[in-house]
């Protein structure tokens, strides 16, 4: 299930809704993404998040598919905020639930890597110096980059 | 053919969306590009490294010899940074 | 942070405190644990799970730390129930936070996976043949293996 | 010395907690494991495959050979399946 939202999210309902009845489930994993103060040698004040409204879905959608085709999954959920958020808020969850825990950790890990590279969102952030857009990390090119040997 | 620019992109540019009809020549994504550039110095100096804009025609990303029809929805925007 | 308790826990409320007020963070990783109702062939009606009172903690503390001595961690959370559980019942919580979500992952896995083969606890499964004692399984032996060819 | 037995090896031998006096040369592990099956049925059949008897001396694993004191606390159990 793919959400994109503005509002924020509670971990653990969105957890118990994902889960609820389905007494095949093992383990679920979850990542959760955090504005932090610092980025870099930066301080941030607050960062707003753009996305392109209807792709931003499709992609998700798309890459929540490749992840059930890849791993046994029972569910899987995206929620990505967007808009103003301060640090120490929540941008996004994922969370992939199977039978066995490491179908969940591999599924979950390849969703936020695929996300952070396929997912159009783009970050500016609010810094002593002005608003400043993100620059794309080498780093989340090649954890995704890592899905693809397979 | 609508256009939409996101992020940095935007931003120079100082458009969100537009809606063009370029000349029937233009007829794949690196020719648009080509033909935006050409518009004026914001989209030169926005479209100016072709390394750094991603392309997506109808919401899926594309390549540089995609082809254009005039119905197409074609995004320009920086790498992602989402997450 | 450790916990062994008979009681159920609310994985928002547990996340949220273990990352409040800590901006410095930028990604919380977090294994559940659920009570299936199949076993391999078996159908199972519930568990109890024993353990061994302050060993349980000792061991528990003990991967914490070493969890911390191998990744920059700011924040963790264990959470491991016993008693009887029904299928549908959250039995263990790992959570880890770090800048870098890298660090998140590998360190939840390797708490969860050392703990399987570590911490001092044991299922007993309601089937329909009668209570039968779960064995302990090679996979898990050999996930807790991989840490240690680091 | 307070023994502690954990799991099947609990049901089988029907004691989850006893303090037991061995005899002074019982000064290892091993040579305790083998002193406890001669008491009697239950012990034998409980311990009789060492390797799935695991041994915590003080809260901690310990091998087979590790020294044994009087004031130990020596838990006996089979493979842990937690998580």
């Amino acid at each position: 299930m793919i959400r994109v939202q503005c509002e924020d999210f509670d971990i653990g309902a969105e957890l118990e809704a994902l889960t609820r009845g389905k007494t095949g489930i093992g383990g679920v994993t979850s990542f959760v993404g955090l504005v932090r103060d610092v980025a870099g040698e930066r301080r941030i004040g607050a960062m707003t998040l753009e996305h392109y409204p209807g792709m931003t879905e499709r992609q998700l959608a798309d890459i929540e598919g490749e992840a059930r085709r890849r791993w046994p999954l029972e569910a899987v959920l995206i929620i990505h905020r967007y808009g103003r958020l301060e640090p120490g808020e929540r941008i996004v969850l994922v969370a992939t639930a199977s039978a066995h825990r490491q179908a969940a950790f591999d599924a979950c890990q390849f969703l936020i890597d695929w996300l952070k590279t396929k997912a159009p969102f783009w970050k500016l952030e609010e810094t002593p110096e002005g608003p400043r857009w993100v620059d794309a990390q080498a780093s989340d090119d090649e954890a995704a980059q890592r899905w693809t040997k397979d | 053919m609508k256009l939409l620019y996101f992020a940095w992109l935007r931003a120079r540019i100082g458009i969100a969306e537009e809606r063009i009809e370029p000349p029937a020549e233009i007829a794949t994504v690196a020719a648009l590009l080509d033909w935006l550039r050409g518009r004026g110095p914001g989209f030169a100096e926005a479209l100016k490294d072709a390394r750094v804009v991603r392309v997506a025609v109808n919401q899926e990303y594309v390549g540089w010899d995609h082809p254009l029809r005039p119905s197409d929805e074609v995004a320009l925007f920086p790498p992602v940074t989402g997450g």
